[in-house]
């Protein structure tokens, strides 16, 4: 079973919401990253990019107040906001690989200490799902993770060596779990911060790869 | 010496002619720019063996997308983004097809598909990416060093038809479309040789679309039709009408 | 002395713009190409396309009427026909190369029998001109030239091989002198139709190539 | 959290930061969307050793353009298509510091020119044309058989700076440019690391832009001014007002 202790979904993406920098542009993936646009980060000022053009979106529409010539990446209705422009899919994605989003937040299945992750094709199956994942991990300037610790089965999800297919390779900067904050540094995972009524061995314990942690540990939060 | 009338009475009537075999390539990024009733078209008119280029390969048999297309036999390949079910649990005509082989796909990242079709529209036979370097994507394939850092070669992806959805067209063709409606049908237009649109809105004479504000230059458009209301034409439904 | 006899600029110009085509979107080049869009060509439309993003230009603006925002290649003062759209100059040149523009009419200096041709750089210039003229070149379905037919020397344009440095490589499907109408034909110029008051021998005699005669050969108007 | 406020009070404070040796990319085919106020300031700020890209070399020494910077002595290389004259008899300060050898030019036909700068503004390093192949400019060059025609291999052309003029602009840098005015503009901004535009109509509120409408987004521009009326600002005159 999946550990449901530790954070909850909306904890770890308040978490990486207060990475985000004033006058970030920031590409939220499908599932927990659109979380992000949730937080409360106070005076910090967010643009928001999605990959069909739409730069500059806001809030989710209110029930009944939807635009149904306007959705995000993960096909919600959302607002725009003053300063907003469209562009088409070609120009979008220029603006992924020119490296002009600072950062792009996935989920993922696995993520490795190297920096490599996956998350288009679970293992054996025909097909995947790529969107447009390999662009932004490529092109964004920071790659941050949000994922489960571990896999339904209680296997770590981070990882010495990805198993299943990468998405990119080398391009993870920062990962939040629902057992702290960690970034990949080669050939370990360092824990940053570490989620409330968690132990560091238990950390340990359910991670894949090598754990180091950092000389000033905090608590998440 | 008044532009050609490119106004097509009826959705059917325009794509007549797509034969056995041919290219397609439709918009859409989820409902906003999916050209559903020249999709619903197709699959009445019943050309086969078709490759079909879309960022997902659709949803249930009903759903205008390539689903409805396959589970009619008229697909031979699909190109996309997504070829696998997003959820596991839902067995989509796609996927049922797919995994009994009685279908291909060629899964592309959705930046180089838009890429690839822009560069057909440009007349760039091939471009180099960062985007799939050291993945299953690019095992086998041509890779090269540029300052240092690897990216992989990628060729044009022409079009033989495209059906785009737009907000509003002139008599010429020339588009414009809303928000996100936009997304990939720009550039569907640039990379085929004949392209269909579905309009929203009554057509407009020649003038009436400031040349600053066109998103689709007529030049890129073969044909236009306007969508009637519902049930008769197909138009996305408000969340929670039904 | 260059020849002044024969055709006037302007009738070279007419003959040309006869050939366009119904529908055909056509980029005139600076100098003797834009007198095409003089020429009275009765119900035939032609959409006129312009390098810097014009698509559908029409009549150059009257003076004192002039709209400084909108000129043409030859940066003449134009004006705009209903149903005209303006792209950026990378998107216009993606309609160049891609086939999309059914005619180019350039000026040359020189042009071979094998379909060269070179407009770009004179015999021993450092630099040169090049403008949009290398993609036009290779992307319009056809190019046609107009040119005198001799240099100021008298020496002939229309030459068996190129001897300054070629635009494009086989690629000119008709040439209009002030002699005639001509077509490169690989190891010749067929001359398709001939200026009124001259004779096939002064052709043949300032033409630095070999000279097939079309059976049908006609005068030009 | 409201978008950053780009507006500059003035060009030399907005390009104050420009060091020697930068890149720097101009708008303008013709006079429409030069930005000749920026240009003007680039000479008073005397940078040098500048890498200038443009359509043409510019005209005399008091013409906004490249002429006037190489005759101040601060360019190192140009890169354009056009390098010689149009007419053999004027010599321009450009044509006269070319053939004695004191500044560099790289000629580049017009549409290569651009799709290397949107190569660059699209994170794609080299692409594939068909443009120049078998001339001169493609002499010891790297080409390749694409579907039995022969193209040449052309690299990005990343900018340091873009100079743009543009018809109207919010406070947040998204703009509008009016007619062939737009021409290489919104290529530069796709192309620099700092898009610097000048502005002929009073700068707009936020959200007074329609976002459907909005030729270069806000995020490829990083400063903006508003041109004052002349004399103190450079506007095209019209023909025969003078």
């Amino acid at each position: 079973m999946s550990d449901s202790i530790g954070l909850t979904r909306q904890q770890m993406a308040d978490r990486i919401a207060h990475l985000f920098e004033d006058g970030w542009i920031v590409n939220l993936g499908v599932g927990m990253p659109t979380l992000c646009s949730n937080t409360d980060i106070g005076e910090t000022d967010i643009i928001y990019h999605s990959e069909n053009g739409v730069i500059g979106y806001g809030p989710i529409a209110p029930a009944g107040g939807e635009d149904l010539h306007l959705v995000n990446a993960g096909g919600q209705y959302v607002t725009l906001r003053p300063g907003a422009a469209v562009v088409h899919h070609a120009d979008s994605f220029a603006m992924i690989r020119a490296g002009r989003i600072d950062v792009t937040v996935l989920g993922a299945y696995e993520v490795a200490c190297n920096g490599d992750f996956a998350n288009w094709k679970v293992a054996g199956a025909k097909g995947g799902g790529i969107g447009g994942a390999m662009d932004l991990a490529v092109g964004a300037k920071n790659v941050f993770l949000i994922l489960e610790h571990t896999t339904r089965n209680g296997a770590p999800r981070l990882v010495r060596e990805c198993a299943i297919p990468a998405t990119a390779r080398g391009v993870v900067k920062k990962v939040m779990t629902n057992y702290g904050l960690f970034e990949p540094v080669g050939t370990a995972f360092r824990l940053l911060e570490i989620a409330p009524g968690i132990e560091v061995e238990q950390v340990r314990a359910r991670t894949g790869a090598e754990l180091v942690v950092a000389d000033d540990l905090r608590q998440v939060g | 010496m008044a532009l050609k009338n490119k106004v097509h009475p009826g959705f059917l009537e325009a794509i007549r002619d797509i034969p056995d075999g041919a290219t397609i390539g439709f918009g859409g990024f989820a409902l906003p720019g999916l050209p559903g009733n020249l999709i619903l078209a197709l699959a009445e008119q019943g050309a086969k063996d078709l490759t079909l280029v879309a960022n997902t390969t659709g949803g249930t048999r009903n759903d205008p997308g390539i689903g409805m297309l396959v589970a009619r036999g008229q697909v031979r390949k699909a190109i996309c983004a997504f070829t696998a079910a997003t959820r596991a649990s839902q067995k989509l005509p796609f996927t049922e097809f797919y995994e009994a082989g009685k279908v291909e796909a060629e899964l592309v990242p959705q930046g180089t598909l838009a890429e690839r079709m822009r560069a057909a529209g440009a007349g760039i036979p091939a471009f180099y990416t960062p985007t799939a370097v050291g993945t299953e994507l690019a095992e086998g394939r041509e890779t090269r060093i540029f300052g240092g850092r690897e990216y992989l070669l990628e060729e044009a992806l022409p079009l033989d038809y495209a059906f785009v959805r737009a907000w509003r067209a002139d008599t010429f063709g020339n588009l414009q479309y809303r928000r996100s409606q936009r997304n990939f049908n720009p550039v569907l237009a640039m990379a085929a040789r004949i392209t269909v649109a579905e309009v929203e809105e009554e057509i407009l004479p020649l003038g009436a679309i400031d040349p600053d504000q066109v998103h689709t230059a007529g030049v890129f458009v073969g044909r236009v039709v306007r969508i009637p209301p519902a049930p008769d034409g197909w138009w996305p439904q408000q969340p929670g009408s039904h």
